[in-house]
């Protein structure tokens, strides 16, 4: 009937002037869908990849038409830290590698710095004009005034910039998300002395005590917390474990945990210590790893004669459940119930790891948190606390002898890490600028910065920017246009890490190694150059002392003869399907080598193809790598901290113990801010990405711009009403924000998310964050900026 | 006949949108810009909806992705004037076929679920970013409304391979782009007429329910309850 | 046999409009034009950028758009449907009203369809509707529904303009071929003015369920979805009675316009108001006998998610729409209407105003409160609509007038056959009527 | 008398409207190929320019490379075949205008049709074999029904959601 009907009326209608396009006139009318996009089809191939976005290692596939066309990102099956899925960001790699944002050639500043006034030089142009400056430095003797500012990197790139100063001569490889993963956290640092961070294997685990870590938005790997969450939970009707979030706030994690556990901000370490009085109380704590493996549980006599308490009497003595109580806010029976579940419930994790969590806690506070985990033993087990070995790329050969490089190495950092006023640092970028600014201990004249926008991440922003203007040279490798390069005097930019060819070598959360080859999924699509090939480039053009220290030809040797470390290695194999998985580990636990490749050949081929290489066997019980403490146990009381703080000469044994300060008030600002991290933006740096943007704060219903989320009794004392324009003061500056009454935060919190950025809008939140640091490690406090609220 | 489905584990659902991403990234969804989204106009296929409820301190946020329900007996094909949505007998998957859609937005307003997007502007977007455009699924121009179409040409291109290679459809192939992103492994796909595919057995799971079901609408996607 | 020339004494001054326009009328003219070319500008807008420089977006899909839609279509019930019944009950003090109440009909259609084209996203594919018709959509219904309805109604306007062309061809000297060729060679013979009473008594009965239809099936298009407060039977009979009541109205608001702008006082006379303001105020009863049982049923049912939507509307952000709409169409029309003394014209033209302002909020509250509160809240819809659709609700109904005028400059607005038959038979058919009435006399019929 | 006028002027004012709406319609070439020379005369099949319609959804139009095969250097005398030559030899690309496109929102596989469906390239393509000049328009229109008579033939679905992705 259909058929014959629509004949009839096209009979009908053909004879009439009037006809719409529908198909009559074999022609175009000019209303019709002008949108002409016709998308051009093409060859397809699949390119394995790794992503870059975060720290996370999550390896992909990207779809390529006709080999210049990147049109779909996805997980790489084989690879075992996505499995196939991604995060939303991963999928934002397209926008980021065609965003028109782009730097597109070397930018060279022709108006005053931050002016934003460039003009385009090339590349020989720009190469010239850095290796005069290297080269002036060098023969003036001064090569430590130079410094790297680092952000996210590892595996051979950041072994060459390594070299690259060494060689040169200065001594400022400064990282500038130090705090974030890379690097253990000093409270970790002082209880088990190993200098790599630590990896909690949350897939096996049973029973997550977070205090404050908001794993579930950010974490240094969330593809493979989303899978522990989605394995944890498999079963809702015979689970296997609980997750419990002790927060201020309500974050994702916290929504999607069994229990959520409002706390004072600040006080996570005291009420760390009242689950241990518990543990302690009811003897419920591993009695046996605590004799065997730890040192400073019962009180104990060094050498000279003087008795010290231990961490047992000093737990009993001093935070007893209703002193505990009150100081965090949590009530006693949950403390009872918390040290009970963490004490059954095995193989239980304390989860302090607080990443980019932007609310570093004291050192203190994360001994007290780290402490549970040694008074319950979960290290080297299944579902434990594990330290992962990375993959070993083989060492570059040692550098030339040259009494300048030498000279010039062994001079104080210009951020002064490590000095008496915070000893535990390794970087201080927060320090920084104050160093510059006051030449202290030197001026500088000559800074790179390399995947990194402090002026967009750092509280001492404003510093920043003097200490930007007033080095002579700035060299930022930023492909985008960022709040820092603006300052910048030359603009190297680099590929996208969708252009680029790298390793990067990572860990899974269960410690196993991997490492995964970044290769560029199309032909770079403007004049940038990898900053690899840059440096190798500087190299040869500064003098041949120098270029002797480099001795490859272009940055794929380099990354041969470093791979072949792990070719080396013999053990593990290339990404397989999960059953030779299995096969490689039987084998490789009864001592056999089994990789599938035979040769270097073979395997370089392999991991071109697969997308890399790892091993997927963890030895546990190595005790001598793990503790690498004088006790060669885990230290309770610690004794690295008295070694490192023996000329001050502090007799009481509290200050080796964990025990954390209680939060000070400040008058003026009652309520305490809370920056969070939403899942979909970077910490890093501003993704340019419409796709992450526009799903931002999807459970405040807000896109595109931060809010300051407010509990529903504190707005209807500040006489605040939902979406009300508010200004959230603190001693520092003020910001003006939407406010949303959100029931899951303290009536005394504020929440603030960080990470947006919009051309001509000023709605950062780290603006108005405090500039205190730890007293010990140098990392920036931001859980202790305190503001006020009122309406704008 | 098919009748695909999906079952979504809400226990399993951490709200990290990466379903969300993922489904505009394969189906050329125009992305938005801040005065746009200001307006209510960005266009999500698949959404994550949120609930919170109860006071604090004891309060709940349920995260619901939501994608296209794809129903079997479909309030928005029965009211569309040119048969631009249809009920696919063969597959189950209700399409949009936007060379026809006139954008009178009735299938809009008849879809108590409120998942179909208009395209209120000319998508638009900057001249480098046209590169990632997916030549598999066409780019729709303004004034047409779209909707999840569960990946549908995933199964003609599944389809066709299988033809190429000349063995039997293995429905296992055929998955779309949200449920092969999730990275928590919420979202099953499958074929609800085949009993003992994996999403026909978790449907009979006790926590299994579907979204307003008392409307008779017969929604192919399935909710497994967080509590039990 | 030289055509018989209609004659015409005393109805000079109907044809005064076709005869002579006034500076007065060309001022308005220029105004309605300009607001309408304003409204053509911001239509072209719309086609170009798309339908996001309205305020609608998601869940609120349809707007001030689809209020005038059902507005406009609730109009054009005003003209067949009350000049039709008034023919068959053979109401002798319509002959008067009739042609304006019909000329509303016919040219609000075009208003109420051009609504929804504007409302259309791809409206260049308006065509699809008929090559690819989806007869299960009730918009479907509303398109058949609706062209039998323009056309029955212009069929109804032309029958009994006829007579008045052939006047017209007779005594206007302008556009004489333009009126012979309409006039159909109308010379008044018996048979001819047989044949036209019946074409007309045909008409009538015709166009009354054909109008009953159109309203009802713009009805279906709300009723026949499962949102809240839309699905329920009685969306069916509650339109047509809105349609009608609005219908009224704006037919008292186009005779007093007429009656002040050419003086046609002793044509369009107070008794002529009364009679129409007696039935406004039946249909603002009626009206409200229907919105009670609505609102009622939902309230008594409280069913969560119609609740939800009954106190958007009564308590909540669209409490004074509601509450204004009550006012409008029930209060003050009450009062004015019900007693004798303040149902004067002027008091039923203040009546109408209301009755049409409160009608046009009435069907905004029927289409936007339900679509702010979806079934399933997914956060904060809202909707402010922009000067764009505010312009062109103005420009149609400036161009509503502008056509209405034009009508009068080109045939005459009183249909003067129909007042001069009146003069000539009507006394002596209306007594013979009334007796058949009374007990006891033999009337005409039992004699057999 | 005026009213005759006024229709003549109509009438034409449409034919010239039709015209110039027809006109703006046509695809012309860069360079006039003859197709009929290639297939009979040189004996070449589809398939040695349009090298993808066996294993790819689309069929490609011959790249430079393709040509270059036997016109690197001058075959016959025709100043048409010059132009190609000459391209050749500075390397620059021709730009083929495409005739036969299916509707925007049409997915179309080649080769589904061609190694499984089994169909002759003039089914859709008309007799382009023997054209002497590249035709200005399709010479078969392809329409809905076009494709659904013999889906609906050969037994295939024809589920709208076959072709419209």
């Amino acid at each position: 009937m259909e058929h014959s009907r629509r004949d009839f009326l096209k009979f009908l209608s053909s004879g009439s002037v009037l006809a719409f396009s529908g198909g009559l006139f074999p022609v175009k009318f000019p209303w019709e869908d002008s949108f002409d996009e016709i998308v051009p089809q093409g060859i397809e191939t699949w390119v394995p990849s790794v992503c870059q976005l975060c720290p996370g290692g999550c390896g992909i596939l990207a779809r390529v038409l006709d080999g210049k066309r990147l049109v779909k990102i996805e997980g790489n099956p084989l690879h075992p830290i996505s499995r196939g899925t991604l995060c939303p960001k991963g999928f934002a790699g397209a926008q980021v590698l065609y965003s028109p944002f782009r730097i597109k050639t070397p930018l060279r500043r022709v108006g005053e710095k931050g002016s934003k006034k460039w003009e385009k030089i090339n590349w020989d142009e720009a190469l010239n004009l850095v290796s005069d400056k290297l080269r002036t430095l060098r023969t003036e003797k001064t090569t430590y005034t130079t410094a790297v500012l680092m952000g996210q990197c590892r595996g051979t790139t950041r072994q060459l910039f390594k070299r690259f100063l060494d060689a040169y001569g200065s001594p400022n490889l400064i990282d500038n998300n130090s705090y974030r993963e890379e690097t253990p956290v000093p409270g970790v640092f002082l209880m088990q002395g190993s200098p790599y961070p630590l990896v909690y294997d949350l897939e096996n685990a049973n029973y997550i005590l977070s205090f404050g870590s908001n794993w579930l938005e950010s974490f240094w790997s969330p593809v493979q917390a989303f899978r522990s969450f989605g394995k944890l939970n498999d079963d809702k009707r015979a689970p296997r474990g609980k997750t419990v979030q002790i927060e201020p706030r309500l974050s994702v994690t916290a929504a999607r945990s069994n229990h959520w556990v409002p706390i004072n901000p600040g006080t996570e370490g005291f009420l760390a210590l009242g689950i241990a009085y518990m543990l302690i109380k009811e003897n419920i704590y591993n009695q046996d790893f605590v004799s065997k493996h730890t040192f400073g549980f019962e009180s104990w006599k060094d050498p000279s004669g003087v008795v010290h308490s231990g961490f047992k009497d000093f737990v009993l003595n001093n935070f007893n459940l209703s002193d505990v109580s009150q100081i965090t806010g949590v009530s006693i029976d949950t403390i009872i119930r918390l040290a009970r579940d963490f004490a059954n419930m095995q193989p239980a994790i304390a989860l302090g790891e607080d990443n980019f969590n932007l609310n570093h806690q004291n050192t203190f506070t994360r001994m007290a948190i780290h402490s549970l985990n040694g008074l319950m033993g979960s290290f080297e087990i299944n579902g434990g606390v594990l330290l992962p070995k990375v993959p070993p790329l083989s060492n570059f050969p040692s550098i030339p002898a040259d009494p300048l490089s030498t000279e010039g190495r062994n001079k104080p950092r210009i951020d002064s890490a490590g000095n008496d006023k915070y000893p535990l640092s390794k970087d201080l970028p927060d320090n920084f600028p104050d160093n510059i600014l006051s030449d202290r201990p030197y001026p500088l004249n000559l800074l790179f910065i390399y995947n990194a926008d402090p002026v967009f991440t750092s509280p001492v922003r404003g510093k920043f920017i003097q200490a930007l203007k007033k080095i002579p040279l700035v060299v930022s490798f930023s492909s985008f246009m960022d709040e820092t390069s603006e300052y910048a005097d030359l603009i190297l930019p680099d590929h996208t890490y969708l252009e680029r060819l790298e390793d990067d070598p990572t860990y899974t959360l269960q410690g196993f190694q991997v490492l995964s080859l970044r290769q560029p999924v199309i032909e770079p699509l403007y004049q940038t150059k990898s900053t690899p090939e840059v440096l190798l480039e500087l190299s040869r053009k500064i003098d041949d002392k120098m270029s002797s220290a480099f001795p490859w030809k272009d940055y794929q040797e380099v990354l041969t003869f470093t791979v072949k470390g792990v070719f080396d290695l013999g053990k593990g194999d290339l990404f397989g399907v999960p059953f030779e998985e299995i096969w490689t580990r039987v084998l490789e636990k009864r001592g056999w080598k089994a990789p599938s490749y035979k040769n270097l050949e073979e395997f370089n081929k392999g991991i071109k193809e697969k997308g890399g290489w790892w091993d997927p066997v963890y030895k546990s019980g190595e005790w001598d790598r793990v503790f690498k403490t004088p006790s060669k146990k885990f230290e309770f009381y610690s004794q690295i901290l008295k070694n490192r703080l023996k000329n001050q000469h502090i007799k009481e044994d509290k200050y080796f113990l964990p025990n954390p300060p209680l939060p000070e008030k400040e008058e003026g600002y009652p309520l305490y801010l809370r920056v969070f991290v939403l899942h979909s933006l970077s910490t890093e740096r501003d993704l340019p990405s419409p796709w992450l943007k526009d799903t931002a704060g999807f459970y405040q219903k807000e896109k595109w711009h931060p809010w300051v989320e407010i509990n529903p009794e504190k707005a209807k004392e500040l006489g605040i009403v939902d979406e009300d324009l508010v200004w959230v003061e603190s001693s520092k500056g003020r910001i003006k924000l939407k406010a949303r009454l959100f029931p899951g935060t303290m009536p005394e919190v504020v929440g603030i998310p960080f990470g947006f950025e919009e051309e001509k809008k000023d709605f950062n939140p780290i603006k108005i964050l405090t500039e205190k640091l730890d007293p010990l490690s140098g990392i920036p406090n931001w859980g202790e900026t305190k503001v006020k609220l009122y309406k704008a | 006949m098919h009748r695909w489905g999906m079952v979504i584990d809400l226990a399993k659902c951490t709200g990290c949108q990466a379903c969300v991403v993922a489904c505009q990234a394969e189906n050329n969804v125009p992305s938005s810009n801040p005065e746009q989204a200001e307006l209510g106009r960005s266009i999500h296929w698949m959404e994550i909806l949120t609930f919170t409820e109860h006071e604090y301190p004891n309060v709940k946020i349920r995260f619901m992705p939501r994608p296209c329900m794809h129903c079997d007996n479909p309030p928005c094909t029965k009211v569309c004037p040119v048969k631009a949505t249809y009920y696919s007998k063969e597959e189950g998957i209700v399409g949009q076929v936007d060379l026809r859609c006139i954008g009178c937005r009735y299938c809009t307003t008849a879809c108590p679920y409120n998942l179909k997007s208009f395209n209120w502007y000319k998508p638009h977007w900057p001249a480098e970013m046209k590169n990632y455009l997916n030549p598999d699924v066409d780019v729709r121009p303004k004034g047409v409304v779209e909707k999840c179409t569960f990946c549908g040409h995933r199964l003609v291109k599944v389809r066709e391979k299988a033809k190429l290679e000349g063995r039997e459809f293995n429905p296992d192939e055929y998955i779309p782009a949200c449920v092969q992103a999730c990275p928590s492994g919420v979202l099953y796909f499958g074929d609800l007429a085949d009993p003992n595919s994996k999403v026909s057995e978790l449907s009979k799971s006790i926590r299994a329910f579907r979204l307003m079901e008392e409307l008779g609408t017969k929604p192919k996607v399935i909710y497994l309850s967080e509590e039990v | 046999m030289e055509p018989k020339k209609q004659s015409l004494e005393q109805d000079q001054i109907l044809l005064n409009p076709i005869l002579k326009t006034g500076k007065g009328f060309y001022l308005a003219a220029a105004i309605l034009l300009a607001i309408t070319g304003g409204a053509a500008f911001a239509y072209f807008k719309q086609f170009v950028l798309g339908l996001g420089v309205t305020g609608m977006s998601r869940p609120v899909f349809w707007g001030i758009y689809i209020t005038n839609f059902v507005f406009f279509i609730g109009i054009s019930h005003a003209g067949t449907l009350i000049s039709a019944i008034l023919r068959l009950a053979r109401a002798e003090w319509r002959r008067a009203i009739t042609r304006s109440a019909e000329v509303i009909t016919v040219l609000v259609l075009f208003f109420g369809v051009g609504n929804i084209l504007i409302d259309l996203g791809r409206i260049d594919r308006a065509i699809y509707v008929i090559y690819h018709g989806n007869f299960h959509s009730p918009l479907l219904w509303d398109v058949i529904s609706i062209t039998t309805y323009l056309t029955a109604s212009s069929i109804y306007l032309f029958l009994p303009l006829i007579p008045d062309i052939a006047i017209l061809r007779d005594n206007v000297k302008k556009r004489r071929w333009f009126y012979r060729f309409l006039s159909l060679g109308w010379q008044g013979t018996e048979a001819q003015k047989r044949r036209l009473e019946i074409g007309i008594a045909v008409m009538a009965v015709l166009v009354i369920p054909i109008a009953i239809s159109v309203h009802t099936v713009v009805s279906f298009v709300f009723a026949m979805t499962i949102q809240p407060m839309w699905h329920s039977a009685i969306f069916g009979p509650y339109f047509v009675v809105g349609a009608i009541f609005s219908g009224i109205a704006a037919l008292i608001l186009a005779m007093a316009i007429i009656r002040k702008a050419y003086k046609l006082q002793d044509y369009l006379k107070p008794i002529h108001f009364n009679n129409l303001g007696i039935l406004l105020l039946i249909m603002s009863l009626l009206w409200f006998y229907f919105t009670f049982a609505e609102y009622l049923t939902t309230f008594y049912g409280a069913e969560p998610v119609q609740l939800k939507i009954f106190y958007a509307k009564l308590t909540g952000q669209y409490a004074p729409y509601i509450w204004s709409m009550f006012m409008l169409n029930f209060v003050i029309p009450f009062i004015i209407l019900a007693r004798k003394k303040t149902r004067t014209v002027v008091g039923t033209v203040i009546a109408s105003i209301c009755v049409t302002i409160g009608m046009w909020l009435e069907r905004f509250t029927i289409v936007v409160p339900t679509l702010i509160n979806p079934r399933l809240a997914t956060g904060t819809s809202f909707y402010h609509p922009t000067w764009v659709e505010a312009l062109i609700t103005l420009g149609c109904f400036a161009f509503f007038i502008l056509l209405y005028a034009l009508f009068t400059k080109f045939f005459p607005i009183v249909s003067i056959w129909e007042i001069r038959e009146g003069r000539e038979k009507a006394l002596a058919e209306v007594e013979e009527r009334i007796r058949t009435y009374l007990p006891g006399e033999v009337s005409g019929e039992e004699s057999g | 008398m005026g009213r005759i006028a006024i229709l003549v002027i109509l009438v034409i004012l449409i034919l010239v409207l039709a015209y110039l709406w027809l006109q703006g319609s046509e695809i012309v070439q860069p360079v006039q190929f003859n197709h009929l020379k290639h297939t009979k005369e040189v004996g070449l099949s589809c398939e040695d320019c349009h090298i993808y319609f066996k294993t790819q959804r689309f069929a490609g139009l011959p790249s430079m490379e393709i040509c270059a095969g036997c016109h690197s250097e001058p075959q016959g005398k025709s100043k048409e075949e010059a132009k190609i030559v000459e391209a050749i030899k500075e390397g620059k690309t021709i730009e083929w205008q495409r005739i036969y496109r299916t509707k925007r929102s049409v997915t179309y596989s080649h080769r589904l049709h061609i190694v499984v469906g089994k169909l002759e390239c003039k089914v859709c393509h008309g007799d382009i074999a023997d054209a002497i000049r590249p035709p200005r328009r399709p010479l078969v229109k392809i329409s809905m029904d076009h494709c659904r008579d013999c889906h609906r033939k050969m037994k295939v679905s024809n589920d709208c959601i076959t072709c419209h992705k």
